[in-house]
């Protein structure tokens, strides 16, 4: 009673109409004036503040991609027949879906919480983690692994030291607390992200071919029901001048500037999904990420074929003091939306309470085409879901070359003073590998549970993470993400396909058939025109790519505004593969362990040191063009190294790639302190190069393989019939003592260790 | 045979217990903890994982579950329990075994391939094992330092109740290195180290987790 | 609505990694005055209506029960929030 | 020797998932009095002879600077421990 005495008026649409003079904070909501003409137009009076809400929020560059849109039609043009036909779900949907074989469907996707963990670290990497699996879980599948792509400034500056341990701490303690193992990822220093660190999670879930759920509301009269965590007033600091607008003294309480997660609350509704899913109670099912409620309903409900209506006074809150604007953008976590037919709502609802979890019907679907929603009886939304959800605005933004560009292009590495000696090469081989981007992770990596489920085939420090599906055949899947912001910033379309060439050969490395792409582009302002050519150079870049490999993308999550004052951050467009297996326990790890087997290293090496670790670490230079892209011979060496694991003929194989062969034959050698001889001389002669080149070029489509001399003839029999160049470049060697690079130098297993694992540990501690 | 998994929400490792039972040719029983029901099984695992987010400590408010009710005079009363990880802590908040499993000394979540020394084989889950042989376990927890009085830990190790320590290097700041214990009657054990990923080729870095479950499964052969 | 405060501090002699850190981070921050330092936990229970005796016997009854280990904390202090402590203020 | 107790909470708008889970569990022990739960952190940090108000400036700069997070806590209260409180009684 006297909570309805309290209770402020609301801006309903019948005032709305009724007022059309109104001024309204549309500016303050991130509107331009013509976006907000736009909303008179389709509402066809003045929004009420709900509304405005729903719309700023909706089209948002985050939700709306507002400035990307335009380009993804790149995504369709360079999508065949061929590589459609093993995508059940495509772009669009909350992640893609592709068919892995034998009934089972395997979806993943990668996504930015950037901004959120550099204000606080833990909790925003921990959401990020949260969100992402949510996307999984609402396409009915189970989430089996996570991943975290990694970035932040230098590793000695302060700040670093506050962003890095946190953002850590928060992907650990929400993954591990979820049960889902952390198969890889990828920490990078630059000096370009001190402002604006960047945190991406990937998930990837499994489910069967015929347990896909899509986000839609169908079927006249079906209830709309929201569960799990009660609604707070997370990540609304924007809308609050809304709600202020409407209250009396006091004003609102305060709101939280950022979102706790709460893995526990999480893991709990994952397994209430799975008993909902599989009880077939769910006609279609949507997470609560950004935007919310406004999301949630205005996508259900534009994907459906009729209307929606919500009475918004029933959601469950956790500070009554929330207003209704608020609640509609509110960012609570471990929420979830589900459409269920009237006749398994009260099955529905037995499953949710059996986890103890808190579902509450809203409303229903309606035979309209609108979405409706009241307070307390008040009608205070009424819009045409579609214009909330999909027909935002969108921006064809200015894009030119930056004129930067053809300086730093021209300032390549050959000037740069090369080591000559075989001390010299010693010497760089022991600094690279103590180098921020190279050096031993596990400082970082120990804090993920890798092998929770028991399903991890491959985990880091090999080159993909690999996760078994059914554990009747051993069938499973291998996710690798890489991106080289420094070649992006050279050539944005080179260092995109670049960076899906990495991450492809690090499938195919494993064993793994290449199968599909998610990519997390991290950009800088799209107002920035500079910064608009590098995007759209990227997806240029990635789109072709996919096309010559014959793997679509399947889908993917922009980030803009990753700049600190004009300085945007390197481009980063962080790509991830997935490939198949059919039997995960056949595997290839990267480090070879038995003596006497036979090095073999795949591919050609060029002069190519213009962007990789060595000009990076040892000059400070960045510079020239990165390496050549020849994605023909990514797709042969991908080929050798499939039928090699299928036909048991490696033992061992690492991919080369950031500080070039001496960092592959230094970890291959750690991997498992086995040591190992190695001769380059007739290979240096072989490609026209000297040793140094030889040893730190990061030219593409190579890879080193440990291969048992019983197969050594079946092996080079392969790789002569197929074309694929390779040389006997070494021997693993239980009686050298760490890397014996003949006529050059010897390196010992603990000075090797020493340089690679003491890095973190005497920046961070122990 | 059958070997009851608890599942209490949050229970993150529950499937995998369950996995290792089966793979010794016993028979899987999942109990949830809402039931006060062990559904006749002969022995019980409870399993990894976060009970209740494990907010208030880990373990404390798993032990207030109805299925710890029939539990907890069970184990009393002879029947063979495991606890791995949480479920050690559990154990410990119960009083089924002596002392209590605090934050890593580093403060961090740890997760390593962990060299280990059996020191007590004659308990219904490690007499598969050899007294003194050097095994390795995945260890994977931000909470798993062992603690205790000088006078529960000296009775511990006079009694032969110290059943695994660490070996090679201490990865949490436990007492006396200690990884497991048991009861005096040596049927509750608990370990934080998680033997059920270290029992198929090819997923973890080990089998060493096997003995356990052929341990008890041969006691309840033998009973 | 009235609050029942309840402090609990791990027992001097087990280990306290958490307050170890901090204390090691103080002096490097400039704070040399500390010579120890050791974290607990601090429970704000909400009632409705004022802490009554019963309420501060159940309080205390759940402290020892639930909210601390025996074997590693103790529970320090059990009493009502001053009306300085409210925390919804 | 003194010692100086600081209390730390989680600022009231911010979920706390720790207090949320006591506050679950309280009732299935029977203790159905609490309506609402919150848990923060208590620091001792112990001073060479007695709590001087230097001591206790120095722990309000800490209690801000490393103790708490101010973005989703408060720093509730400094003040000199009470006899009673002595830690190491
Ligand atoms: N943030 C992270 N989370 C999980 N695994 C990581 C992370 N960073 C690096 N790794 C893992 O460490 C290993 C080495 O990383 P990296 O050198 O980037 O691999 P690659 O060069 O093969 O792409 C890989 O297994 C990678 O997945
Ligand atoms: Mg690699």
């Amino acid at each position: 009673m006297t909570q309805q005495l309290n209770r402020p008026a609301v801006d309903t649409v019948e005032h709305a109409a009724t007022t059309p003079d109104v001024d309204q904070p549309w500016a303050e909501l991130g509107l331009k004036a013509d976006e907000y003409a736009n909303i008179r137009e389709i509402v066809g009076r003045r929004p009420t503040s709900a509304e405005l809400a729903m719309y700023s929020v909706m089209w948002s560059e985050h939700c709306s991609y507002k400035s990307s849109k335009v380009h993804f039609k790149l995504w369709g043009e360079n999508t065949t027949d061929e590589m459609r036909e093993k995508l059940l779900v495509g772009i669009g949907e909350n992640a893609g879906v592709v068919d892995i074989g034998e009934g089972w469907a395997v979806t993943f996707k990668a996504e930015s919480h950037n901004h959120p963990s550099y204000v606080e670290p833990y909790q925003g990497a921990a959401t990020g983690v949260g969100g992402i699996v949510r996307d999984i879980m609402s396409m009915g599948a189970r989430p089996i692994a996570v991943m975290d792509p990694l970035r932040f400034g230098n590793l000695h500056h302060p700040d670093t030291q506050r962003v890095l341990p946190g953002v850590v701490a928060g992907v650990g303690g929400y993954g591990n607390c979820l049960g889902l193992p952390n198969i890889g990822g990828e920490v990078v220093f630059d000096d370009c992200y001190q402002g604006n660190p960047l945190v991406n999670a990937l998930c990837v879930g499994a489910m069967r071919t015929s347990d896909i759920h899509l986000a839609k509301a169908s079927g006249v009269g079906n209830k709309v029901v929201l569960f799990g965590a009660k609604t707070g007033g997370d990540g609304i600091g924007g809308v609050s001048v809304l709600a202020s607008e409407t209250f009396d003294e006091g004003g609102p309480t305060k709101r939280p500037a950022v979102q706790v997660g709460d893995p526990f609350a999480e893991k709990v509704l994952i397994e209430c999904c799975l008993d909902l899913y599989k009880a077939g109670v769910v006609d279609g099912i949507q997470d609560l990420g950004g935007a919310g409620l406004s999301c949630a309903t205005s996508e259900l409900a534009s994907n459906g074929d009729g209307g929606m209506q919500i009475e918004l006074d029933r959601v469950p809150l956790r500070d009554a003091s929330l207003r209704p604007e608020e609640i509609l953008m509110s960012e609570s976590q471990e929420r979830m939306m589900a459409v269920v037919h009237p006749e398994r709502l009260e099955e529905f609802l037995a499953i949710t309470d059996r986890w103890d979890v808190e579902a509450t019907v809203l409303g229903e679907v309606t035979d309209g085409d609108r979405l409706v929603i009241t307070w307390h009886g008040d009608v205070i939304v009424d819009v045409p879901p579609r214009s909330v959800a999909h027909e935002g605005p969108t921006y064809q933004r200015p894009l030119e070359r930056p004129a930067y560009l053809d300086a730093l292009q021209e300032n390549g590495t050959r000037t740069l003073a090369k080591p000559s000696t075989g001390d010299a090469l010693r010497a760089d081989l022991l600094t690279l590998l103590a180098s921020p981007n190279l050096c031993d992770k596990s400082w970082v990596t120990d804090q993920y549970d890798r092998y929770v489920m028991g399903n991890t085939a491959l985990a880091m420090p090999d080159d993909a993470g690999v996760v078994r599906v059914d554990e009747e055949t051993g069938r499973g899947v291998a996710v690798s993400t890489d991106c080289n912001g420094r070649f992006a910033k050279l050539d944005p379309y080179a260092g995109a396909q670049l960076a899906l060439a990495e991450s492809y050969r690090n499938v195919a490395t494993s064993g793994a058939t290449p199968l599909a792409v998610t990519d997390c582009l991290n950009f800088g302002s799209p107002e920035d025109p500079g910064v608009m050519w590098q995007f759209r150079e990227a997806i240029r870049g990635i789109a072709e790519g996919c096309k010559t490999l014959g793997i679509p993308v399947t889908g993917g999550n922009v980030s803009f505004y990753n700049q600190t004052g004009d300085v945007a951050i390197h481009p980063t467009p962080v790509i991830g593969v997935l490939g198949v297996m059919d039997d995960v326990a056949r595997r290839t790890p990267s480090g070879w362990r038995t003596p006497g087997q036979v090095i073999y290293l795949l591919g050609t090496t060029r002069d190519e040191l213009d962007g990789g670790e060595w000009a990076n670490v040892v000059h400070g230079h960045l510079g020239g063009h990165p390496p050549v892209v020849d994605l023909a011979a990514e797709q042969l060496l991908g080929e050798i190294l499939v039928n090699a694991s299928r036909d048991g003929l490696v033992d061992a194989a690492h991919d080369l790639s950031d500080g070039g062969l001496a960092i592959a034959l230094a970890e291959a050698t750690l991997r498992h302190g086995v040591g190992a001889r190695v001769w380059l001389d007739d290979v240096a002669a072989r490609d026209g190069i000297d040793v140094f080149t030889t040893l730190f070029s990061e030219s593409t489509a190579r890879a080193i393989v440990a291969v048992p001399r019983s197969e050594e003839v079946r092996f080079t029999d392969m790789c002569t019939a197929r074309g694929q160049v390779h040389a006997r470049i070494g021997v693993v060697d239980d009686q050298t003592d760490g890397l014996d690079v003949q006529g050059q130098f010897t390196v010992s297993l603990e000075e090797l260790r020493r340089a690679h694992q003491d890095t973190l540990p005497a920046v961070f501690g122990r | 045979m059958k070997v009851g998994v608890v599942t209490f929400p949050g229970s993150l490792d529950d499937r995998d217990a369950l996995r290792a039972v089966r793979a010794v040719g016993a028979e899987p029983v999942s109990l949830w903890h809402g039931d006060a029901d062990l559904k006749g099984v002969d022995a019980v695992i409870l399993p990894g994982g976060f009970s209740y987010g494990d907010y208030l400590r880990c373990g404390a408010i798993a032990r207030f579950a109805p299925v710890m009710d029939a539990l907890v005079p069970a184990a009393q009363g002879g029947l063979p329990v495991l606890g791995i990880c949480n479920g050690f802590q559990v154990l410990c908040e119960s009083h089924l075994l002596p002392g209590a499993l605090i934050r890593n000394d580093h403060r961090k979540f740890n997760c390593v391939d962990q060299r280990l020394v059996v020191e007590n084989a004659s308990t219904a889950w490690t007499s598969d094992f050899e007294a003194g042989q050097e095994i390795t376990i995945v260890l994977k927890n931000g909470e798993g330092g062992y603690v205790a009085d000088e006078a529960t830990l000296d009775r511990l190790e006079g009694e032969g109740q110290v059943v695994f320590r660490y070996a090679a290097s201490n990865p949490n700041g436990s007492y006396r290195d200690i990884a497991g214990v048991t009861n005096e009657r040596g049927n509750v054990v608990g370990l934080m180290p998680h033997p059920e990923h270290c029992i198929e080729d090819g997923y973890g870095p080990s089998l060493d987790g096997l003995p356990f479950f052929t341990s008890v499964l041969r006691q309840a052969v033998s009973a | 609505m009235g609050h029942v405060v309840i402090d609990v501090m791990l027992k001097p002699e087990i280990l306290d990694p958490q307050g170890q850190a901090v204390g090691g981070a103080l002096p490097r921050l400039g704070f040399e005055q500390f010579t120890d330092v050791r974290q607990g936990k601090r429970f704000v229970l909400t009632v409705d209506g004022d802490v009554t005796d019963a309420h501060l016997a159940a309080a205390r009854d759940a402290a020892e029960k639930l909210l601390s280990n025996p074997v590693i904390e103790d529970v320090v202090s059990v009493r009502a929030a001053g009306a300085d402590e409210d925390p919804d203020q």
